[in-house]
C-alpha cells in the first residue's frame, strides 16, 4: 500500500532520509495523527495555503538534502497573515540557495501552528540497536529533549498493557495527569500512537529511525507536529 | 527463538558440560603448564571418568598413557580440551571431529582477539564445529567447571589455590579474568556454584546458551553473568525468557555503562557492545538483576538464592540508632525504594515497649536492646506482620 | 562569622578536650554503669591528670576517695562529667560552674529529644553555660576521647572492647551510635584517631564548633564528621573555611539527602535537616567530601590522609584483565572522573613490553604479570609520566 | 529608592509575594532587563497598548491574590490583534471573576511576546534555605523545569567567577554555545543577571524567594519574560 511506495521510491532515489512531508505521509497510511502539511512551490501558492489553512502558520523549507532545516534556518514560526507567508517564502529561499547551494529544493511546506499551551510536548521514537534490533522510544519532546535525557526503551511488539508502562516509566509521564492546571491527557491517544508504531516496525522491516518530535498531546488527543524517519 | 532450540541446544551442552571421558590435547607433565592443568585437577579434584592425556612428544603424562591423537585413543571421548598453540588448533580440532567427541574446549588465544586474520580463522573453527555438530567453547577462554561432577575444564589458578563448595548458584563470564575472580570471591564467600563457565571469544558457544541450559539445569536456582558484548540479541533474550519463565533469578553484571566502559570492554572481547540503555530495557523485561560492581553481584545472587526476588519494592528498615536509620533511609530512597510507614497501631505497640523509639519507619528501637535482646525478634514480626514488606533490613550495631 | 571567634572558641574547647583533672559526677562503683565507665576508663587507659569521683552516697569510688559535690573537691577541675538523671543536671551544672570548671560533657538524656518541655530546659542550660564561660557538650551525647592524650570522657562501650591507635585523623559526629560504630570501624582499618567526639543535641558546643577546633588542632590532619541537621550556617560554613584554609580535607556524611532519610533524622535529633541540595552547595564551596555511606567515609577519609585531595578529576585505570578495566571505566565515567587516554608514545611503549596489552586508558597489561611482576611498576610509572594523573587507582587481581 | 518603596507598599498591603508588575518594577530597579508590562484598566486600554506595543503580545490577570496566573486562565499568549486583544480581556475578566470571586484584580497586562525561537529558556531563582539564608538557583527555565531538575546552587555574594562557574554546573548550559544552528548567546548578560541578583540580596533582606522564568538570553542579551517574587 502507501506505506511501501513511499519507502521504496525514497530507496530507488537511493536516499535514506525521508523529508518532513514523506515521513509524516508514512506516519498518516498507519493513522498516527500529524499536522497537515502541504508544499508551496511558489511565494504566492506559500500565501494561498496559508490563508486557507487559517494563521498562524509554520513555513519549511522542504529538500532532500537538507535533515537539519533550522541549520540553514530553513524553519519560520507563528507566521501571521498572508504578506508574511509570501515574504517569508522567499527570504527563505534565497538563504538557504546560499547555505546549502548543492541541495535539491522542492518547495516550502506550510503547516497550521498547533495551539501547545495547553498541551505537553512529547518524544516518540525508534532506533535500531545492534544486536538488539529496533527499539521504541518514549520521553519528553521539544527542543531542549537532549538535555531533560528522558528516555524510556521497551521493544517491540508493543500492546497496550507494555505501552502504557513505556509511558510511566517516562520523567514526562508526571506531566500527563491534571498538570499546572491543564485537563488530563488523553492518555488512549498517545498508547494508540506507540501501538501504532510498533504496527510500523513489524510491517516495514526497511525502518532504522525515526523521530517523532514534539508530539503535542492535551486531553483530546494527540499530534505529530514534526517527523523524521530514516529507511535502509 | 522457538524454544525446542534450546533444547537441542541443551541436550548438546548436557553432553559437554557433563562428560564420561575427557581428552587433554597438547597436555604436558609440567602440572604448571596450561596443557598440564587440566591433566591435574581431573586427577586431584576426584574427576569419576576417563582420563586420555594427548602429546605426541610424550609415552606418559602426569602417570597416564598418551595418545599421539584422538583418534587413536579408540575408545568414546565426550570432552577434548585443547591447550596447543593457535596453528596447530584447526589441526587438532579435525581430529576431535574425526573422534568423535561431543564438545571441545579451546584455551588458545590468537583468534578474533588479535585482527581481522585472527577472526576469519576462528569464524572457520566455529562453522565447522557447527558443521560436525560439535560445541565449542573459546577460544581465548578460560574454559569450565562443573563443581558437583568434578569437572575441571580449565586451566585457571583459582581452584588450585582452593576449591568453592558445591551448590546451586550457576556463574558464567565471557571474561575469563573476571570469571576467576568471581571464582575466588564465591570461595572467599563461602557461595556454592553449581556450574562455573567462562566463554571467551565465543566462535560457537555464547554466554546465552550458558545462561540457557543453567535456566534448565535442576541442580541451579540462581543465575550469576558477566557480559561484555552480547553476539545475538534474540539469542539472548531467548535464553533470559527461558530464567524467567522457570523462575530463576539471573543476576548480571554487564560492563559498557558509559562510552568509556564501552569501549574498554570492545577493545578487549571484540564484541558489540550496543547502547547501553537498550541493555537495560531488556534486562528489565525478563526481570535481570543487573549490578553494577563484584560486591553487587555477589551481594543481589546471595540474597536471591536465600529468598529470591523480592515481590515488590517495599522494604522494612530497623536500626538500634536514629543516624544509622537516616543514612538507610536515603539509601533506600535513592534506590527508589519503598519505605512506607507503619500503622498507628504497630507504632503504638512499639512505643509502648520503648517510649523513645522511632516506630514509623526506618524503626530505630534504641539502644534498649542491650536489656532486652528479644525487642530485635519482636520488632521485626511488628513489622513484618503490619506492612508485609517484600524486603526487611537490620543494621545492628 | 569573624575568625577570631573560632581562636576564643578554640582556646575554650581546648581546655575541654585537653583536660588536667576530670570529675565524674555521678560516679558509680559499678563499672559497667553510666557514671562508672568514665572512671574506670581514666584509671585503665592511662590519663595522666587528677580523677575526681563526685557521689553523695559513697565514701570511695572505685579505689578513689568519693566527694559529695564538685565544690567540695577544693582542687582545680577542668573538665566535670556529668552522669546523673535529667531532674539533677540543672544543679550539678550550677555546682561546676561554682567550682570553676572549663567544660562539662553532660550524657544525660531527657531534653530536647523528648519535647518542648525538654527543649525548653535544655535550652537553659545552653545560656547558663554561656554566661558563665563554660563550654557543654551534650546534652544526650556519648562524649569525646582525645586519643593522644588518653582523655575517655565518654560511656561508649567502644573503647572497652579494644582501643583505636593515635592518628592523625579527628572524628566527631552528632549522633552517639553513630560515633560509636564508626569509631569500632576504625579500630577494625587499623585508622588512628586524634580527637573522637559526639555532640548529640548540642546545647552549646556543635558539630561546627569541633570542625573549627580540630582545624586549629596542630595533631589533626583530616577531619571526618558526621551530621543530621545544622543549627547555625554560618557558623559551619565558617568552620569549613578553616579547614579549607589550613588545607585539611573534611569528609562528611550528611544524612537526610532524601525526603525519607530528612525526616528519620529530623525525628533523632530535632535538627533542622534544611534542603539537601543547600548543603551540597555549600559542601562544594569548601571541598568537602561528601560521603553516601560508612565505607566510602573510611575510604575517603584513608586516602585523603595517605595522598590528600587528589589536584584534578584525571585518573589513570590499571588492571590485568580488560573485563575488570571495562568495570573501573564505567565507575570512573559515571563518577565524572576524567579517564584521559595515555600519548601514542607512551602507548607505544606499553605495546613494545606486551604486544597484546590494551595501552589507552584502563590499561590492560593482561596476564604476562605473572612472567614478570616488574610490569605493574613500570607500567604506572610510564602512565603517570605520560599524563601526570592526579589519580591512579590499580586492579591487581 | 525604588525597590524599597515597592516593597515597603507591599508589606504595608500585609502581602508577601508580589504581583508580576511588581516584581518585574523590582528587577527593574537592580537593571535587570525585563519585557516591557503595561496594565491596562479597560479592553480598549488593553487593545491600545498591544497595538503600540506591537503584535503578538500576552495578556495576563494582575492581581495581588492570584499567585498561580495559569490556573485561572489567566494568561493568554500569542495575542495576534487589536480586537483579538480587546476580547480576549473581556473573556479574561469574566472567566477570572468566575473561577477567583475572592480576588482584587487590578487590570490585565499587555507585554510583547519576546521572540524565543533562538533565544534559550533560563531559570534563575533565590531559595532561603534554614539554615543557610539565601542561595541563588540557576537552571533550565519553562514550564518543564521541575521535570528537567536542573538547580545549580550557590550562596551569594557572587562574583563575576562564581557566577559563571554557577551557570557551568547547570545541564542548560550544554545549550548556551553554539546549539542547534544558534550562535553562543550572551554569557555576560547572563553573568550579570546573576551579580544583579546577587546585589538584591544584599541590599533587599527581605526577600524571601524569587522566581524570574524563563528569562529569554540569545546571542544579543537576556530578557525576563516572567517573575515572581516574595518578600516578608
Ligand atoms: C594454548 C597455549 C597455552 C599453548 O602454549 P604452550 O603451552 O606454550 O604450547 P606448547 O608449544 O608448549 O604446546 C603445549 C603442549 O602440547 C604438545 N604438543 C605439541 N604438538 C602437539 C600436537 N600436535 N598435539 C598435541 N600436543 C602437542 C607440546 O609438546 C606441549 O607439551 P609439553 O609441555 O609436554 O612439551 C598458548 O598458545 C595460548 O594460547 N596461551 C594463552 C591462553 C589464554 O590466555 N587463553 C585465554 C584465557 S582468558
Ligand atoms: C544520665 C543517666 C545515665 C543516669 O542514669 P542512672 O545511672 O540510672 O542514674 P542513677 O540514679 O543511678 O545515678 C547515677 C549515680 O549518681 C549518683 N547520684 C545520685 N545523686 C547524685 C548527685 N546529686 N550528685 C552526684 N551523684 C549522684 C547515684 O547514687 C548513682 O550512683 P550509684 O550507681 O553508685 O548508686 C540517665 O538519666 C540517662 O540519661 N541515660 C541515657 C544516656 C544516653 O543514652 N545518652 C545519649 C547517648 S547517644
Ligand atoms: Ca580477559
Ligand atoms: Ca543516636
Amino acid at each position: 500500500e502507501g506505506a511501501r511506495l513511499i519507502i521504496e521510491s525514497v530507496l530507488a532515489e537511493r536516499r535514506k532520509v525521508l523529508t518532513e512531508m514523506e515521513s509524516k505521509s508514512l506516519l498518516s497510511c498507519f493513522h498516527i495523527p500529524i499536522t497537515r502539511t502541504l508544499l508551496a512551490r511558489s511565494a504566492n501558492e506559500a500565501m494561498m495555503i496559508a490563508t486557507q489553512l487559517g494563521f498562524p502558520v509554520a513555513l519549511k523549507i522542504d529538500s532532500p538534502d537538507i535533515s537539519h532545516k533550522s541549520d540553514v534556518e530553513g524553519v519560520a514560526l507563528n507566521v501571521l497573515n498572508g504578506t508574511s507567508a509570501r515574504d517569508t517564502y522567499v527570504e527563505m529561499m534565497e538563504r538557504v540557495a546560499r547555505l546549502a547551494p548543492e541541495a535539491r529544493i522542492n518547495g516550502v511546506t506550510v503547516q497550521k501552528m498547533v495551539k501547545a499551551r495547553r498541551g505537553r510536548e512529547i518524544y516518540v521514537g525508534l532506533v535500531t540497536d545492534e544486536p538488539f534490533g529496533p527499539v521504541i522510544v518514549f520521553g519528553a519532546g521539544g527542543t531542549m529533549i537532549e538535555l531533560m535525557n528522558d528516555r524510556a526503551m521497551e521493544l517491540p511488539p508493543l500492546n497496550q498493557f507494555l505501552a502504557h508502562r513505556l509511558i510511566e516509566r517516562s520523567r514526562v509521564a508526571e506531566t500527563l495527569g491534571e498538570w499546572r492546571g491543564a485537563n488530563p491527557v488523553n492518555m488512549e491517544a498517545l498508547e494508540d500512537v506507540l501501538l501504532r508504531v510498533s504496527e510500523m516496525v513489524c510491517e516495514l522491516p526497511e525502518l532504522r529511525e525515526m523521530d517523532i518530535n514534539p508530539i503535542i498531546v492535551d486531553e483530546h488527543g494527540a499530534v505529530s507536529v514534526d517527523a523524521r524517519i530514516v529507511v535502509d | 527463538m522457538p524454544m525446542d532450540f534450546f533444547s537441542s541446544q541443551a541436550e548438546s551442552l548436557s553432553a559437554l558440560f557433563a562428560p564420561r571421558a575427557i581428552a587433554v590435547v597438547g597436555a604436558s607433565s609440567n602440572a604448571q603448564k596450561i596443557g598440564g592443568i587440566p591433566v591435574d585437577y581431573q586427577r586431584r579434584f576426584g574427576f569419576e571418568g576417563a582420563l586420555y592425556p594427548v602429546n605426541p612428544n610424550a609415552d606418559r603424562i602426569q602417570d597416564l598413557p598418551a595418545y599421539p591423537s584422538l583418534r587413536a585413543i579408540g575408545q568414546p571421548v565426550d570432552l577434548a580440551i585443547l591447550a596447543v598453540p593457535s596453528a596447530l588448533v584447526d589441526g587438532a580440532l579435525d581430529d576431535a571431529i574425526a573422534a568423535g567427541v561431543k564438545g571441545v574446549v579451546l584455551f588458545s588465544s590468537g583468534f578474533a582477539e588479535v585482527g581481522a586474520e585472527g577472526a576469519a580463522a576462528q569464524a572457520r573453527l566455529g562453522d565447522k564445529a557447527r558443521a560436525a555438530g560439535v560445541r565449542l567453547v573459546g577460544p581465548n577462554c578460560l574454559g569450565f567447571m562443573n563443581i558437583a561432577r568434578h569437572v575441571y575444564a580449565t586451566f585457571s589458578p583459582a581452584p588450585g589455590v582452593g576449591r568453592v563448595m558445591p551448590g546451586r548458584i550457576g556463574l558464567v563470564s565471557q571474561s575469563g579474568a573476571f570469571g576467576a575472580y568471581a571464582y575466588a570471591m564465591a570461595r572467599a564467600r563461602g557461595v556454592g556454584l553449581s556450574l562455573w563457565a567462562t566463554t571467551g571469544n565465543e566462535a560457537d558457544v555464547q554466554v546465552a546458551d550458558c545462561l540457557a541450559w543453567l535456566a534448565q539445569d535442576p541442580d541451579t536456582d540462581v543465575i550469576m553473568a558477566y557480559m561484555e558484548g552480547c553476539r545475538d540479541g534474540p539469542r539472548l533474550r531467548a535464553a533470559l525468557a527461558l530464567a524467567q519463565a522457570n523462575g530463576k533469578p539471573v543476576v548480571m553484571v554487564k560492563v559498557g555503562r558509559t562510552a568509556l566502559g564501552a569501549e574498554a570492554a570492545a577493545s578487549h572481547t571484540a564484541a558489540l557492545a550496543g547502547d547501553d540503555a537498550v541493555y537495560d530495557a531488556v534486562f528489565r523485561q525478563y526481570g535481570v538483576l543487573r549490578a553494577r560492581n563484584l560486591t553487587e553481584f555477589f551481594d543481589l545472587a546471595h540474597s536471591a538464592a536465600v529468598a529470591g526476588r523480592p515481590r515488590d519494592r517495599s522494604i522494612g528498615l530497623f536500626t538500634l540508632s536514629g543516624g544509622v536509620g537516616a543514612l538507610m533511609a536515603d539509601e533506600a530512597s535513592a534506590q527508589g525504594l519503598d519505605a512506607r510507614p507503619l500503622s498507628e497501631a504497630a507504632q503504638d505497640t512499639l512505643r509502648r515497649w520503648v517510649p523513645f523509639a522511632a516506630p514509623r519507619n526506618p524503626v530505630d528501637i534504641t539502644g534498649q536492646v542491650t536489656n532486652d535482646m528479644t525487642l530485635i525478634d519482636r520488632t521485626a514480626r511488628v513489622m513484618l506482620d503490619d506492612q508485609g514488606f517484600a524486603s526487611w533490613m537490620g543494621f545492628l550495631a
